[in-house]
């Protein structure tokens, strides 16, 4: 049983931090929180690329330093806390997607331009009436020569404001037997004319945007994993991409450390907030829930690395961590008082509303990369063999 | 026993929500909000031509004379339309301070001005946060001076003016009324989480002369005590009115919107969590007629006011998250409503007290008479 | 708005309660308390209807005093706090079904024997396959001659340990469109030789039973409300009882005032428990939480009295209440301390083990008269006009 | 990283497994459970002689030497087969802290007892309910008198002797041990809410010769503070196996119990639940392996044991209601076993600290010293 970082982990923590801490300077994070693109979200994810830090984790064949898993969630962890703007969509799913289905030809194009940072995917995925039961999608692409031409519109497509590829969905086939048949992935060109976005502005502050593809015509090389076989090409990389999405829960253990030290800094000189009963039983039961959530995360990142990840803890790692993230920063709230939802940039904001601001984005991920309820109905089938209830 | 507003409580409000629903359709509430100055100017001229922010204030100074169970209809109006205007703040939390006050002169000059609508008011209390510990404290004999930080004060940078509660050297309360632009008063504009207007304000040797003194000693304690009691019971109604109206748009959106070839609210995991919000909703709206009822009866309302601000949180956070999360990822988006009850579901929940507070305050009352809730004649 | 007792009921609170501690003596309490028979069982029942107390929520013209609902939920809450015996089926759901659906005959056999405490229903309802999906019952009545004979068995029919008659749901016609449409109900004689019983004991310590019928013969005029007319009237008590059963809920008031009262007691020497903030703060929510039901059953009892019962409250008090029920409950265990969990008729056991037993009797009505699940189906499709999501 | 039991460790109890499945089927379960001495003996005795009872203890006295980590093992198993006997009274509540003494007469002359199987033990300490405050006292030199009263000790009736925990006159911890039957001594059998066997200990001047006294002074107060962290520990891995059995055979149940033409598990009201239990015991299970990580590498797991034994409270109380309400009325039928693990949850939701108790424990720890979590290089 070993379940704690290690020095040498713990080390590459610190080094991370005073890394993003040299970058993300108070300005630079006022100017980028939050954002998918922009011309300052680009030089940033530029000097990412230059230092090497966005391809850590891939493998050595390409450019990769080979991290792993836990390595790379400290160091998503460490980008995330700093707010410091990173392709992880780009980096995380589309790069090991390119790694694992693409042509040669597109791993030697695309490749090395997102591991220098040059190069930032959306991925469009849902549509207006294709969420959760996303294999329903419609855009229809189709044959014209030696291209698809795609038109129709897609929701929440993540960095669809400041893209130079999109990681687009199609419908390639409607009369399956499954749904799910007929769906091929397809890379945008995002200078093509019939492109074209809006952002959407969200309650937690993250951008997306909605995208409207006009006669957007792909050529044929860049369908990846094969025409009408794109749904193989989603789903491998899904429970990745909830393990990645359960570690954003290290907002917590961030805002939590700030508060303590806040109330211990105020306690230092005598009768301060923490010889209070209640505020000490809040900060104890706080603790006692980051503590589950980290080592739940440790868990799933450990079985990634051993390549036997459960899909249970997978899913529900996904709902539990957010869920009781939820519950964490609100206990933090509390703590804080009354000054606790002054937004930024207000002059009474706490942590320059960072913790406002975390409060409120935290809701999104109970739906985001996989909605909750569906996320329980696969705890139940695969972790208690019950049956299948998602439909 | 009886669980229903009379007619003519209802009669009173029915007007105003006529008013409410012309002028506060969601984009207009979208706009207002994304505005500099968030705040429904033609909301409450609108309120104050139909005589509704009198409805509280005595026919003496050109209100209506009614009770603050009229006003709370009219809350959960604001809460129903999301209508950002300080109703709580002028009406509530100082217009009826000022209303029990026995400064006749003050309330002569200020009530016909909250009648009128010319005159927005804010509450100003000591900050209860980690930060700002520093408090409000009033010193002199006759005349005063303020010094002290008070952090979120709604509506701040707008008001005319503010009720001040402060301490005295000697510990006790004291209220004042303190008009913007006084000197060694400074105003910083805040926004909150909801978008809501807020101030923090700083006095820095602040005058306030004999004449704006509205309690002292131990009326000024009553009228401090009544002024957090009736602004519980206005937060739940407004609570209500928010939660209510977010659930039920939340009902709406997953009835109609399809997945995996049905509606979402066919789904058992929609109809249960639909059904713990409704529920928990239910329970507020409860303790917040058990808390009215004892207003309007002029029963001590010290426990029954907290319950329903307890229940204001506990709710508020359920239902809220609820609301938010069943719209999916429209309820995300800034521009679709959803968001916005979710997040003055959220500020209520911590306005002037999170639950953790009023069970706290319960139980220091429990604690310090018993007989509070051991009384014969109630259940077991 | 009035939403508290009034004097008149107060004072008839304390006149029953009187009347019940005379009856339920320490001795008494441990003798019946959980039993649904027995000599003693019965002797109470029969002095509480030679007392009238049995039918004080009935109409006048049978015999009854005409409670108001309010009053009703009164003398339930004083009983069932004193663990007095009380055939609270027979009285509240039996009784009101015969006045609404019996013959004259039955009505006049049946109703005054009810009303003298010398005549006990079970009810039995609920099959091994058929429990949350009553319609389904299988128990098959097939006339011969002027009788209907019956065979099978019944699960959780309460009070067949020690009842007169059987309640009786079977099925008279299998080929239905709705499997509700076959149904009937039948008053069995429980001295019929056909009839048996076995004990079941469950976690709560309330007794329940599995009844076994053999050629059991029901004359053609034991029938109430028609040959596959039995599913309205199984249904047209089905909110009255949830209410009913709402009102259980009461042993939370009454154990939280007998803890605040131990805690007070502690507390007037001086620094006694509460004193300390989290015994403070725990009360206080407790407190806060006992309202919230206390209201909730107070205007389901006030809608029926109007006649404008609310099927979404109805469904939904009866779930809500009891989880909240379930957390005051914990609540007090925690305020006890170590001894909370000790069990009569151990020393220790706090109360006379009456908390440790409320405690687990508690669990049973997350899922007896009604499953919680099925509840928030109803509060969603009546409350929020949302699909029927129950089958 | 490793989140996994060595193979050595997992093989060790492998036989014990066999045992546990011998021995504790349902109907003997239920039997012992309803018998007059609620002890499953033949169990205890074939334990002992497979060697598990001296698992912790060290090769001299005729253990093998093994850690805590096998030995929850072994408490997984009890948990899973719900086996009533006082094994973490005994191995881990007293043999450990026996072990952990520096008396060396009491250790070669307890231990071998305990290995056998001959000696069962239970840990007394102060009641901390609201109905006995009075603690337990220690005076005297050398030897020593104690008087006070224990409330819930477990297995105490059928226990040969007490590892009590008192507090001498300069408000140090001392630890005893005293047989069953030592004059001064009285013991009344308890039932708990779960069936299991427990006593209330009276001591009146009852005495304890110098050659009894297992620790005094600051070691008194470290063996007590480990005494602490390893049933802490224990009975997360208790919970753990209670849990992990008690979900599965209600996964079992509403796989095959079918209503409206469905297995129950088919509706997603109940597959909801069922998975917040299943991560609810999850968030128990990493929390414990934390702990049993610091011991096992001794670390300091003043705070890791303290956040185990609060999720096993935490997931005792979610996923216990679970296991409970999701077996529909069988569930509540005392003759079929699924409220056993409602009631083995629910025990040990409560046994020596609630999950409040702990968050109490952990926010005072850090308090005192902030830097055990602010430390740099973690996360965040």
């Amino acid at each position: 049983m070993d379940t704690r970082f290690n020095a040498a982990q713990r080390k590459l923590r610190l080094e991370l931090r005073d890394y993003f801490k040299s970058i993300m300077t108070p300005e630079v994070v006022a100017e980028v929180v939050g954002k998918e693109g922009g011309p300052r979200f680009r030089e940033i994810i530029r000097k990412l690329g230059e230092d090497g830090i966005l391809t850590l984790g891939w493998p050595k064949e390409y450019g990769g330093k080979e991290y792993t898993t836990v390595e790379q969630l400290i160091l998503f962890e460490e980008a995330w806390s700093a707010h410091t703007p990173f392709p992880l969509i780009t980096i995380n799913t589309v790069g090991p997607a390119i790694m694992k289905f693409g042509t040669d030809e597109q791993k030697d194009f695309f490749l090395p331009k997102i591991a220098a940072g040059q190069c930032i995917f959306a991925v469009g995925y849902t549509e207006a009436g294709s969420g959760t039961d996303l294999a329903s999608l419609k855009m229809p692409a189709v044959l014209d020569g030696d291209e698809y031409v795609v038109n129709g519109n897609k929701l929440f497509t993540s960095s669809g404001q400041d893209c130079d590829y999109v990681w687009l969905a199609v419908r390639t086939e409607k009369e399956v037997k499954r749904p799910s048949d007929g769906i091929s992935i397809m890379i945008v060109d995002a200078t093509d004319p019939g492109f074209s976005f809006a952002p959407i502005n969200t309650v937690g502050d993250i951008e997306t945007s909605m995208t409207y593809y006009e006669n957007v015509r792909i050529p044929k090389d860049r369908v990846v994993g094969g025409i009408n076989r794109g749904w193989k090409v989603i789903t491998s990389q899904l429970n990745h991409e909830r393990v990645t999405l359960a570690s954003m829960t290290v907002v917590g253990a961030k805002q939590f450390r700030r508060v303590v030290k806040l109330l211990d800094e105020k306690s230092q000189a005598g009768d301060g907030p923490l010889t209070d009963p209640l505020v000490r039983a809040k900060v104890g039961e706080l603790y006692c829930r980051l503590e589950a959530i980290e080592v739940l995360n440790l868990r799933t990142a450990t079985q990634i690395e051993e390549g036997k990840l459960d899909v249970a803890l997978a899913s529900g790692v996904k709902f539990q961590n957010t869920l009781e993230l939820i519950e964490v920063l609100r206990g933090l709230l509390d703590l804080v008082g009354e000054d606790a939802l002054v937004a930024y940039p207000s002059e009474g904001a706490i942590f320059d509303g960072d913790l406002e601001r975390d409060y409120r984005s935290a809701q999104v991920n109970t739906v985001g990369g996989g909605v909750m309820e569906v996320m329980r109905c696969m705890v139940a089938s695969f972790g208690l063999e019950m049956p299948n209830t998602i439909a | 026993m009886d669980f229903n507003f009379s007619e003519e409580q209802q009669s009173i409000v029915d007007a105003a929500e006529r008013v409410f629903a012309d002028l506060c359709d969601d984009d207009t509430i979208k706009n207002i909000g994304e505005s500099d100055v968030p705040l429904h100017k033609e909301l409450w001229a609108q309120l104050a031509d139909s005589g509704m922010l009198g409805l509280v204030v005595d026919e003496e100074h050109g209100g209506l004379g009614m009770t603050l169970v009229e006003l709370c209809l009219l809350f959960e109006l604001q809460g129903k339309y999301l209508a950002p205007v300080p109703m709580i703040a002028t009406l509530v939390e100082c217009g009826l301070v000022i209303s029990g006050s026995d400064n006749v002169t003050l309330k002569a000059d200020l009530l016909p001005q909250v009648v009128s609508g010319e005159l927005l008011l804010s509450p100003v209390r000591a900050s209860n946060g980690v930060l700002d510990t520093a408090g409000l404290a009033a010193a002199g004999n006759d005349d005063l001076v303020l010094n002290g930080v008070s952090g979120v004060v709604p509506y701040a940078s707008v008001a005319g003016g503010y009720v001040v509660t402060a301490t005295e050297d000697d510990g006790h309360a004291v209220i004042v009324y303190c008009p913007q632009g006084a000197s060694g008063l400074s105003v910083t504009e805040q926004r909150m989480s909801s978008g809501e207007l807020a101030g923090k304000l700083h006095f820095e040797n602040c005058a306030v002369p004999a004449a704006q003194v509205v309690a002292r000693g131990a009326s000024a304690a009553a009228l401090a005590e009544r002024q957090k009691q009736d602004t519980f019971v206005a937060l739940a109604a407004l609570q209500v009115g928010v939660l209510d109206e977010g659930l039920r748009r939340t009902a709406e959106y997953v009835s109609q919107r399809k997945q995996f070839g049905r509606p979402l609210g066919a789904f058992q995991a929609v109809s249960q969590q639909a059904a713990n919000a409704y529920m928990a909703i239910e329970s507020l709206r409860g303790a917040y007629w058990r808390a009215l009822d004892d207003i309007e009866h002029g029963n001590d309302a010290a426990l029954s006011t907290r319950v329903a601000k307890f229940w204001v949180g506990e709710a508020g956070h359920k239902a809220a998250h609820t609301i938010l999360h069943l719209h999916g990822g429209i309820g995300q988006d800034v521009d679709y409503p959803a968001h916005r009850y979710f997040l003055w579901g959220k500020h209520n929940e911590r306005y002037i007290g999170t639950p953790d507070d009023m069970a706290l305050d319960v139980g220091k009352l429990i604690a310090a008479d018993a007989t509070r809730v051991l009384n014969a004649g109630t259940a077991a």
